[in-house]
């Protein structure tokens, strides 16, 4: 897509109904899929569409997010000539500026998108699990010749009151916007990713950031105004996995999906491969008498126990005669023998005292265990 | 040890690994379900501190290219020092171009314009954790010119038949080396490991053309022994000396020992390779593996037992490997039986195929081959 | 130098006694030198005394600084492990903080420093034009068993009330601070280049941070409270070039310097390399009927007219008749037939038209040239 | 753009550069004050679009080696695509190894791995600055398999002999390939550029070997030229071709003329090379230079006219150089005089020496040679 498409990556957000999975990270760095962060998904999409420009928006605890993305070769994105930029707030002669919506985050960055002078603008998310070739995006964007194209996907009618819905006409032209509506006319939610024309975009930023009524935010602010004002917007309907892990449980869920034989975020794709950083780690050893059944393992783990319907992440010991149905285990867990786990997500370095039991197999509750504290959901 | 330039070669024939060596040098066999053999002695001179490593090149280059490149997994694609790929030249002025000393020799300029002022000296094909920094603390400590790590072996079986034999004085110093004929219980085994001061290091290769007696660094030190300070240092862990397709085969079976894994993917720091970006290995209902190695990629519906299965294999159900080395990428069909073998990268073993060999000769299916019943 | 020594390179200084040079830019990106910018001076100094990593705290106006810097690549500093690492001002839960020193300016970043465990960090600052072998101050340091050294230099007794002034006893240990005394007991100017034991400036920070008396700086509050403490403090004597461009006549001076035979400040010494970002321009053309004094010029120039005593960035353009004495020209300018140029630091992108006159020869005025306004100095 | 490999290779002899080529494949020969002919090449695919390139080396591959390296320069050293350099092998089991189709052959895995459907093709001892973009509009347009890129040439003192003469016809199409005698006063120059589908080019590959007819691609086009759908595309720009040791002094000196440089270095994008952090260069009070190109990190103190002045050369004072090419690091002492020469990397030319050779045969001093008064 070379340079005229420049990607903007927001990836400031807390994400605090994640509890304690993000109680010293960002939302974007939170593990995933037993060797992932949330993050790598996009920022692979973005590599596997050939985009050379990506500005990565950060503000809340960065610190374990800028070690993970480092230069950006994981995703080869450490050139010279572009690449990846993380574009934290910063100061001027007016003082310090903090990101104040996502919008604002974007506006206060004109400068790094004016110098690459790109034709599109795409807005993406660091929080989103999915798949997409942004490619396909940009044709149906300038077929349309529109102004604006937002991807949106189908929901559950029942959840469909929970996103932002966009209502369009026949030739999926966006006629109306309508926020977590309490009875949505259809069930097409927005997925908070956009492809602008950078010239449009640049004006209604400036407009915007003067607009003292503003939250400053793209689905709340910019975009309505862009509707008002007959911009020529419209929705790319997109099929395939999507996820925005909001609470522990989705959390959960989303992981186990991995197991399910009829996923479709098809992770072994070679067409397709996520990336992230690597840890330099050995092969897992499977020890005799181990038992390990439709479960994800990754690199340097040490089984010795029984795994039922699981992921691990890395360098996890798990003793002889301990028990690991239905969970997601984060990477440097020890599990001690004896010890049963049902339906729970152990946080890093967590060590499970032998015979200690979690949870009981259908008892319908997901534990957050690290260790100090669990917390039931 | 960044006054340490870091030097890498073998000598070792590619003749003696059979099918596995055809289109590259032994040094880059895969090794441990995701490391090529060269690997471990790159990651072992940068976990120590070396930031200047060459590696001498055998002519089958291009897969060392592919692999090495720019040095980026070891962080050494650095615009000062970093690594150095020296592929043979034999269009030089020096006379007979055989043996590693005409190929030192055609990159003087290296030694000449690197800052280090000592060089270690390492075979790729034997594997051996030293602790470089203790080893160059005695090489300095002991004013030594040179300093040839050694391993106290026991080879009852006569594995080590042919090897490097070093004969050691009192105080360690050196007094020759020969060959291990296994005519003793126990010998001194040289592991291809040398620190030598970089001055004398240039005068040998200098006095070795100019006079024309050897063109060989290992027989130059036998030559020159009684002109310089040689001593000897004595490594205590493990050892894997990877000579032939049997102990190719032997090496990567004896990481399933834990005490020895743990050593050589541990101990003083991680092993670095090129990354391959694979997912995490799911292991479905149908598997059971039991003391084996497993590396990322995979995907295991069947059996696998005292196997090193590397990145991307595929192992369908009902299938039985035992006592393997399954390579990158290969795919074993339902119900095949794969016993004592060693299955080079991306071969292919249809549906019930049945293939083995014995524990001491191997069965090999050469890269790409396909194994299919009539 | 290994893992063991961590860098910290202070560089959000607004310099706004350059004026219209820092008006888009923080004073470390300032151009330097016919082809470096500032900060090109610390960051080589760094890679060549092998220090692995180096995180460098930014605040006032990044992007260029950014820009330049990039993933570290001119200064080799773009590794996977370790490398050079931005550190701008980030929030947590309790909101955003903004560095309000230079010691604050690293205790923000004690998370960097603890990951990496360093045995020493030296704190840098990336306004300084010099060279400097580290690791002399880090053996120096070693031998002495210090908590800290603090590197001084000899500067002229006039101008000793300028800086902040050191007294040691016989053995070079430091017994008493003088920030810009009005009488100086002696002329040793602390360089604001120090070699701290971690552990140590680990625990002052976290005390200077907890002490709402203190305005967070090193000179002011860390170094004074370490002294009253009677931690051992010694001063490593620098002998060589050194200049910290605080003026624009000091910034006119320092790069005049370069065309002085006894300058000590040598750039063609291979052995210590000044690197830069490389802008990938062609050789200079010299043409037929052009006149070059005494001047030092850089690539992508077309030189038709004369020069005297004078230095050339970039792409820069001089007409034929055009004459250039005693002056600095950035990047990217054009200097039009029959202008004469005397005594002038010209901004990039500068026009100067047909016939223009700048200065006289002999005047003793420094003048600061944009395309809008000429400053006087 | 990004739909196309880029692949680069030659077959000119080294043999005739004389001295400058003893250690270097010609396409590395030094270029225009800081260059290697192949940056002009390689920067041109790259500021094109072209995200993958390969390179077939020659013999003498360290020099590539240490100029290409990973391809950072050019921001080629990716994970994904980026610069592949494939050294001559001549251990397959394909017959016979000479020519640039066995070489193509070997690589088959990379043709078949790249999702690129086609192949620009280019000769790096030709420089000229294609609209590689428009040429490739213009071979998808026309439907084409193959399209070859000429240049219209007036050849009055036959410096073109034995270059390719391509015979074009009507509405483009591709007539023959012969070998330009000089017979007609102009003649159509086919500059070893190319597209080709890569599917027609494995074919042809596969072909060639089956029917062992050819070695050479370009033969291969001539025989086939029937069964593809072969057409021409005509370059109008600047051509230098690098053939010898003359074209190479002549291609040098041709850049002082504000035209040519002006296209060579800056149409289409910058010209990329491996950086040495030079300062800028210092010209004293003594200094005189005119109509020449001076690289950076040099030291001029004496008088400069119509020549190329590599990185960080010292010219004395009294010094006279004219209508030379000075290579990188080369010191030309107090009142030597240097007319009519080509000064390879590093030379020293000693207080007061007169060398001078003639404006179609220079004076050629080699690599690191020194000449001083007796």
């Amino acid at each position: 897509m070379g340079n005229k498409v420049v990607a903007m990556l927001l990836a400031g957000g807390q994400g605090s109904r994640l509890k304690a999975l993000t109680s010293k990270i960002a939302k974007p760095a939170v593990p995933f899929g037993g060797k992932y962060r949330i993050i790598d998904f996009a920022l692979s999409n973005a590599t596997n569409s050939g985009i050379s420009n990506i500005g990565i928006l950060t503000q809340y605890k960065p610190y374990l997010l800028n070690t993970h993305i480092g230069i950006g070769s994981a995703w080869d994105y450490d050139r010279n000539i572009g690449g990846l930029r993380i574009l934290p707030p910063f100061t001027s002669e007016e003082g310090g500026r903090w990101y104040t919506g996502t919008a604002n985050a974007v506006y206060e960055n004109i400068d790094y998108l004016d110098e690459l002078e790109p034709q599109y603008v795409l807005i993406l998310s660091g929080d989103h699990i999915y798949k997409m070739d942004y490619n396909q995006l940009l044709n149906y964007h300038k077929g349309k010749k529109a102004d604006v194209t937002i991807a949106v996907m189908e929901v559950p009618w029942e959840e469909a009151s929970r996103f932002g819905i966009i209502n369009v006409d026949e030739k999926d032209k966006i006629i109306e916007f309508e926020e977590k509506p309490p009875k949505p006319k259809n069930n097409m939610a927005s997925m908070g990713i956009y492809m602008f024309n950078w010239k449009e975009l640049r004006k209604y930023l400036r407009k915007d950031n003067k607009d003292k009524d503003s939250v400053h935010d793209f689905g709340k602010n910019v975009l309505p105004k862009m509707l008002e004002e007959e911009k020529k917007m419209y929705a790319w309907n997109f099929k395939g996995y999507w996820k925005d892990v909001g609470t522990v449980r989705s959390y959960w869920e989303s992981n186990m999906d991995l197991l399910d034989d009829k996923n479709t975020l098809n992770l072994y794709d070679k067409s397709w491969r996520i990336y992230t950083k690597n840890k330099n780690l050995p092969p897992q050893y499977i020890a005799r008498g181990a038992i390990v059944n439709n479960s994800l393992i990754n690199e340097g783990c040490h089984i010795m126990g029984e795994l039922n319907n699981s992921i691990l992440f890395s360098e996890i010991i798990v003793e002889p005669g301990a028990i690991i149905n239905n969970s997601v285990v984060l990477s440097n867990c020890t599990i001690k023998s004896g010890a049963v786990v049902n339906n729970a997500v152990i946080l890093e370095d967590t060590v499970i005292e032998e015979d200690k039991r979690i949870g009981e197999i259908g008892d319908n509750k997901i534990y957050l265990v690290s260790g100090k504290k669990i917390w039931e959901e | 040890m960044d006054r340490c330039l870091g030097i890498i070669t073998t000598l070792e024939r590619d003749s003696n690994f059979g099918g596995i060596c055809k289109n590259r040098p032994s040094y880059m066999l895969p090794f441990g379900g995701r490391y090529r053999l060269i690997d471990f002695t790159i990651s072992n001179m940068v976990n120590h501190g070396l930031r200047t490593i060459a590696v001498y090149t055998g002519e089958k280059i291009r897969s060392t290219m592919d692999h090495l490149g720019d040095g980026k997994p070891w962080d050494l694609n650095r615009r000062i020092n970093g690594l150095f790929l020296y592929p043979p030249i034999n269009d030089n002025h020096v006379g007979t171009h055989f043996g590693d000393i005409a190929q030192f020799y055609s990159t003087m300029e290296f030694f000449d314009r690197t800052r280090e002022e000592y060089i270690f000296l390492s075979n790729p094909n034997i594997i051996a954790k030293l602790n470089i920094g203790d080893a160059f603390r005695f090489f300095i400590d002991t004013g030594a010119d040179i300093t040839l790590i050694y391993r106290e072996q026991l080879d009852p079986d006569g594995n080590l038949i042919n090897c490097d034999k070093i004969h050691v004085g009192e105080d360690n110093v050196f007094e020759n080396l020969g060959v291990n004929l296994s005519t003793e219980k126990r010998f001194n085994h040289y592991i291809g490991m040398a620190f030598v001061k970089k001055d004398i290091f240039i005068k040998i290769l200098k006095d070795s053309i100019e006079q024309g007696n050897t063109n060989y660094f290992k027989d130059a030190i036998i030559l020159y022994k009684d002109k310089y300070k040689i001593n000897t240092y004595e490594f205590k862990g493990h050892v894997e000396t990877i000579r032939d397709l049997k102990s190719f085969y032997k090496a990567n079976l004896n990481l399933l020992s834990k005490d020895i894994s743990r050593e050589l993917f541990f101990q003083g720091g991680a092993i670095y390779t090129k990354s391959k970006d694979e997912p995490s290995t799911l292991y479905t209902e149908s598997s059971n593996v039991q003391n084996s190695l497993i590396a990322n990629g995979c995907v295991i519906e069947g059996d696998v037992e005292n196997s090193i299965v590397f990145r991307g294999v595929k192992i369908g159900k009902g299938a039985f490997i035992k006592n393997s080395v399954v390579m990158q990428k290969s795919v074993i069909e339902e119900n095949a039986i794969v016993v004592n073998a060693v299955l080079d990268k991306q071969t292919f073993i249809g549906k019930g195929v049945n293939i083995g060999g014995s524990i001491l000769a191997p069965y090999v299916v050469e890269k790409y081959q396909r194994i299919v019943k009539e």
